[in-house]
């Protein structure tokens, strides 16, 4: 805490800094983030973020328990997006052990990745207008999300924690009733996403809160490693999804969301959340392209009971609603579990730069800032 | 960035898009206030649960064979198994999940050879007390049984063992060169 | 005040009977106060209650769900169980609390909520005193609300509590100059500061056609409602100004730390605030009490008036030498047979639904619009005060003065009500 | 007999009134917290506007809730909570201020004094005006038209001197 001792220049009139602890039981923190905030009056001078609230100690369970065991454990970490946690930890592993997944199960962990990221941002998108202080888009919000958990539970069976993507491929092959409500949803959402625009993206006070607010220069993005809509946001192209395509995504075709700084500036709030609600479409687009090509055969490669990886590493990446979610997995062939496990988490790493960004603003800029940034404190804390 | 508009011309465009605006998404709001709601009222009307779902599970005993693969699987040993015998006829003294620890992950039905576990649609698991978390899901068996299961076995293992070297002892005397001693299972529990 | 007084004394209580007439001015006062307080708290308590469950309510049909439904039928009794569940919680103070501004705060806030309806007509004879200076009464005492809310701000010694109550003070005063200017535009072109004056001269054709919003009546009244309405809910905290509580930045504002019944006080001022900015603007822009068929039911220029009826039934029984209440209890109920008697009753009972059932469509607005808008940001909340509702009021209280100087407003009036 | 009450009930009024202002007054001046002072002033000018009420002006004693309590208080109370922590406890430092505080009041207190000795007193029968509100702004645009706009003027250049004087310098 000594850097909060560090002066700042005074301003002309002599008023008294305040320190202000905002959270972490704060209802604008997403979940246990705690911001320390200097202030002067409605000026907000410095903020740090402080971590580890929820701390659960993933990356050394991750070492401890046998592979197949540590996928549910992924679902944990950014519990928004279990289904993209999930695949890029399976990915690492099969790298590793030298599985090849059958052609259905790549479609299908697409197709479910892209749907959870759906879903993902449709929380991100109902969280930020609560933080807003507009109640109304985030039940609106949760009423489409719920027509994804349906499907999610029909083939996963859980709603939250789906467990899916398994080392090998996924868990269950899709039935054709579950093939019909994706269509269905395909069908209906977009209308309701005109609707989330009419009700939050072009009303004019949400502008005027978001615009220009928070502006993360590319540079800067870049600078503190900010990936996916934090990234993209701030008008810099990049997308792993494209860049390094994994699984099926350079089969399909697809459009990489950039911030236009339409209503402001590039970078700004607004252009984060842009990002967010143009990807919806476009995951749309591609479950779209995944269903209608998606191959017969099964849905889940051979694969030893007890799984031991040869020796050596691996890193996998993956996007994740929230960024590159990457698995860095060290093995030894005599141990059924890994070495070391580390995961590059998208939000930590998003997280980073609120210090930069959410200082000489107000204090709703901050909860603006934050939560455009759309953190998801199980992956920050791990 | 918008082209660089009049300040008077900006000052107006700003109030009259934000009356719009307002009275756009007021209009979509009052839209939903004469529609049905989508929500249900929980406790008269349940949510459907889709098949396959992940809730408490279903244990079944006779299915049982002992094998621990569950009990091996669970990435957070929420599983306890206790039992008298092998394979098949397996008496199953104790089957306990601690719905604290467990993380609905379904690996241990994955693991089971024969469905004896295996996770059902059932979701409402609230309970008033820890205790309560604890589930028993084997039948419970008084000592009696378990001594008179443990004699049985006892004998019908002796039996067989006799059987065994009996067997073992005429096929000896039938081919005494090409002896070599049969691999011992080795009995777990 | 003192025709209320005198009124109370020669036709009221000298007819139930004449030793009670002779009752000193003061101490009829006083009951008068302490009888008419109860239904003014009573109202007010009521209105607080619907209100939290017609909020409730309103947000859950739009954001399709469907609300409270669960006490009493469609959950119409919930306001109630929140109420005894509010006072039978544990009053908490956090440590180092200024004790006794901490237990004042939701008192002030209280009763300055409660005084404007004092000035505030239910009908157009039910109100408890029609004071000339009514519109500027009104606006005044929102002022000790704020004194109140600020001390509700520093006295829990919690840095969002502060906050929220420096934030509200900001707020309330900066949107007190224009919506003094909008009712400043109604007082120029009504030329008196008498509310029910003010809404007196709205009637017009078939009770709708002189209202003040309408454009032909004048534009500037028109534009002056709206931006009344939106100082209004500046001033009464409401989304998407609702920055003195954002439950998103400052947890719940000035009232993070209280809970239990202070809590309800602040909850039921701040539906009574609602209530009478909504109450202002009916009276002021909406024609008040005016409404379709209630001239209809217009007492004739010599009929009898309830308090004549009244006393001319007792008075029958006087005679007699029966001097108590109860004697005449037959004579009085007698009344109640009769049109007469019913008949002005029936047509200030209109005119209170129409005052209340406007207002209480400008609450419902005020829900609708709560949760529709996210919320603006105090930067925002003072340009939009200072650089656009004031410049638009002065323009209105410019436009309505010029309005009355040029144009007669009498003639305007006997042109507009010339049809009927 | 009504005419004693209606006095009587006028005496109590003003005793209550004038027992608020003193009581709140001296909370106001012997405070020890800045806040609670400021607080203390407030049922002070509520007080005052009740003694406007007593003597039928309504219109002034809203005026005086508007003005004092909803405006000048409230900057005040903004200005008291906003600065630094330090002036939270307000106390005399030295002896010589002491001193200094206790003549200048005594000097105040000597003029009022002259004064209400030497004013006029006369007793008279109030006559409660029924249209203040119409009276006094005729007069305000009539007859005291100038001493209206200077008023007016000078507040507008203490705000615009304020203003200046707060103002961001450039470097």
């Amino acid at each position: 805490m000594t850097a909060i001792e560090r002066p700042l220049p005074r301003p002309e009139l002599e008023t008294e800094e305040l320190l202000v602890n905002m959270g972490p039981q704060h209802p604008s923190t997403h979940g246990v983030l705690r911001l320390v905030i200097r202030t002067d009056g409605e000026m907000v001078r410095e903020t740090w973020p402080h971590i580890g609230y929820l701390h659960r100690c993933f990356e050394k369970i991750a070492q401890e328990v046998t592979f197949p065991q540590v996928v549910p454990y992924t679902d944990r970490l950014d519990y928004l997006a279990s289904m993209n946690n999930a695949h890029s930890y399976c990915m690492a592993v099969e790298r590793l052990a030298g599985i090849k997944i059958p052609p259905r199960a790549e479609y299908l962990r697409v197709i479910f990745s892209e749907l959870n990221r759906i879903a993902s941002h449709l929380l991100a998108f109902g969280t930020y207008a609560l933080d807003l202080g507009a109640f109304t888009p985030f039940l609106y919000g949760f009423r489409e999300r719920e027509l994804l958990l349906d499907i999610f539970e029909k083939v996963s069976g859980g709603r939250l924690l789906y467990h899916y993507p398994r080392i090998g491929g996924v868990a269950r092959d899709i039935t054709p009733e579950i093939a019909k409500d994706i269509e269905q949803f395909i069908r209906i959402f977009p209308q309701k996403w005109a609707e989330y625009n009419t009700l939050l993206s072009y009303n004019k006070i949400f502008i005027e809160r978001t615009a220009n607010v928070g502006v993360i220069l590319p540079q800067t993005a870049i600078r503190y490693g900010l990936t996916g809509p934090c990234l993209r946001g701030s008008g810099v192209a990049y997308d792993i999804r494209k860049a390094h395509p994994y699984s099926v995504y350079d089969k399909v075709d697809f459009q990489i969301a950039v911030g236009q700084g339409e209503k402001g500036t590039v970078g700004d709030c607004w252009d984060r959340y842009w990002v967010r609600m143009v990807e919806m479409m476009e995951s749309l687009k591609i479950v779209d392209q995944c269903l209608k090509g998606l191959p017969e055969g099964p849905v889940q490669a051979k694969v030893a009971r007890v799984l031991r990886l040869p020796d050596g590493e691996a890193y996998t990446r993956a996007e994740n609603p929230r960024g590159e979610l990457g698995f860095y997995i060290v093995s030894d062939k005599k141990r059924t579990n890994a070495v070391r496990c580390r995961v590059r988490a998208p939000s930590f790493c998003n997280l980073s730069v609120t210090h930069e960004v959410a200082k000489d603003c107000l204090v709703a800029d901050v909860v603006a800032i934050v939560g455009s940034i759309d953190i998801v404190l199980g992956e920050v804390d791990r | 960035m918008a082209p660089k508009q009049n300040p008077v011309a900006q000052y107006f465009a700003n109030i009259y898009q934000a009356v719009a605006t307002t009275l756009l998404g007021m209009k979509l709001t009052i839209g939903y206030f004469f529609r049905k709601p989508v929500t249900m009222l929980y406790p008269e009307m349940r949510p459907v649960v889709q098949p396959g779902a992940r809730g408490l599970h279903e244990f079944d005993e006779a299915k049982c064979i002992a094998c621990k693969m569950c009990m091996t699987a669970c990435p957070v040993d929420c599983l306890v198994i206790e039992f008298e015998g092998r394979g098949k006829d397996a008496f199953i003294t104790r089957y306990d999940i601690d719905y604290q620890k467990c993380l609905f992950c379904q690996l241990c039905c994955d693991a089971c050879p024969t469905e004896g576990i295996r996770m059902t649609g059932k979701w409402d698991l609230a309970s008033y007390d820890r205790a309560g978390c604890l589930v028993r899901f084997a039948r419970p068996k008084s000592t009696e049984e378990i001594r008179k299961f443990r004699e049985d076995f006892a004998r019908a293992e002796a039996e067989k063992k006799r059987k065994a070297a009996e067997a073992k002892a005429k096929a000896a005397a039938e081919a005494k060169p090409a002896a070599a001693p049969e691999p011992e299972k080795k009995s777990e529990g | 005040m003192q025709e209320f007084v005198h009124f109370l004394q020669h036709d009221v209580l000298a007819r139930i009977s004449p030793p009670l007439g002779a009752l000193p001015d003061q101490i009829v006062l006083l009951g008068a106060i302490l009888v008419g307080a109860a239904p003014i708290v009573a109202f007010m308590a009521v209105i607080a209650m619907a209100w939290t469950y017609g909020e409730r309510r309103i947000a859950g049909f739009i954001q399709a769900r469907y609300g409270p439904n669960r006490v009493g039928p469609e959950g119409v009794l919930q306001p109630l169980a929140d109420g005894i569940k509010l006072l039978a919680k544990e009053d908490i103070a956090p440590a180092g609390a200024d004790r006794p501004l901490y237990e004042l705060a939701p008192l002030l806030v209280f009763v300055g909520a409660l005084l404007p309806f004092v000035a505030l007509p239910f009908s157009e004879k039910w109100v408890i005193s029609s004071m000339a200076a009514g519109v500027f009464y009104v606006l005044a005492f929102e002022a000790i609300e704020v004194i109140g809310i600020i001390m509700a701000g520093w006295a829990p010694n919690s840095k969002w509590s502060l906050y929220g109550g420096m934030r509200l003070a900001a707020q309330m005063v900066a949107y007190e100059i224009p919506m003094g200017l909008c009712l400043l535009t109604v007082v120029a072109l009504a030329g008196t500061l008498n509310l029910g004056q003010i809404c007196q001269m709205q009637g017009g054709a078939f009770g709708v056609g002189n209202w003040m919003v309408w454009p032909w009546v004048s534009p500037f009244a028109t534009l002056a409602f709206f931006m009344f309405f939106v100082g209004g809910l500046a001033a009464t905290k409401r989304a998407p100004f609702d920055l003195p509580e954002a439950e998103s930045e400052l947890v719940a504002g000035f009232h993070t730390e209280y809970s239990g019944i202070r809590f309800a006080f602040f909850f039921m001022a701040e539906y009574a605030a609602m209530y009478v900015v909504c109450a202002v603007a009916t009276v002021c822009f909406l024609g008040g009490w005016h409404g379709p068929f209630r001239e209809w039911l217009a007492p004739a220029a010599g009929a009898p008036t309830i308090s004549d009826l009244l006393g001319k039934a007792v008075q029958v029984k006087t005679a007699d030498g029966a001097w108590f209440v109860w004697a005449n209890l037959w004579g009085a109920l007698s009344v109640l047979g009769k049109w007469a008697f019913w008949k002005p009753m029936l047509y200030e009972l209109l005119g209170a639904f129409y005052l209340i059932a406007k207002s209480f469509f400008l609450l419902f607005v005020m829900v609708w619009m709560r949760w529709t808008l996210p919320r603006i940001r105090i930067d925002q909340v003072i340009y939009m005060c200072l650089k656009v509702l004031l410049p638009f009021s002065l323009l209105c209280v410019l436009g309505a003065a010029a309005q009355t100087v040029f144009t007669d407003w009498n003639l305007l009036h006997w042109l507009l009500s010339a049809g009927k | 007999m009504s005419d004693f009450f209606q006095h009587f009930g006028q005496t109590v009024a003003f005793i209550a009134i004038t027992a608020v202002v003193i009581g709140s007054a001296l909370a106001a001046t012997f405070a020890k917290s800045i806040v609670h002072a400021s607080f203390a002033l407030f049922f002070t000018l509520l007080g005052m506007a009740g003694y406007y009420f007593l003597l039928g002006a309504d219109f002034l004693g809203i005026t005086q809730v508007i003005i004092y309590v909803g405006g000048i208080l409230v900057l005040l109370l903004f200005g008291v909570l906003l600065t630094s922590r330090s002036l939270d406890q307000l106390q005399i430092r030295s002896r010589a201020s002491y001193i200094a505080a206790s003549a200048v009041g005594l000097a105040v207190l000597a003029m009022l004094w002259k004064a209400i000795i030497r004013g006029p007193w006369q007793h008279v029968t109030p006559v409660v005006p029924q249209q203040t509100t119409q009276s006094l702004g005729r007069l305000l645009l009539t007859d005291y038209l100038l001493a209206f706009e200077f008023s007016s003027v000078t507040l507008l250049a203490a705000l615009i001197g304020a203003a200046y004087i707060v103002r961001r310098r450039e470097k």
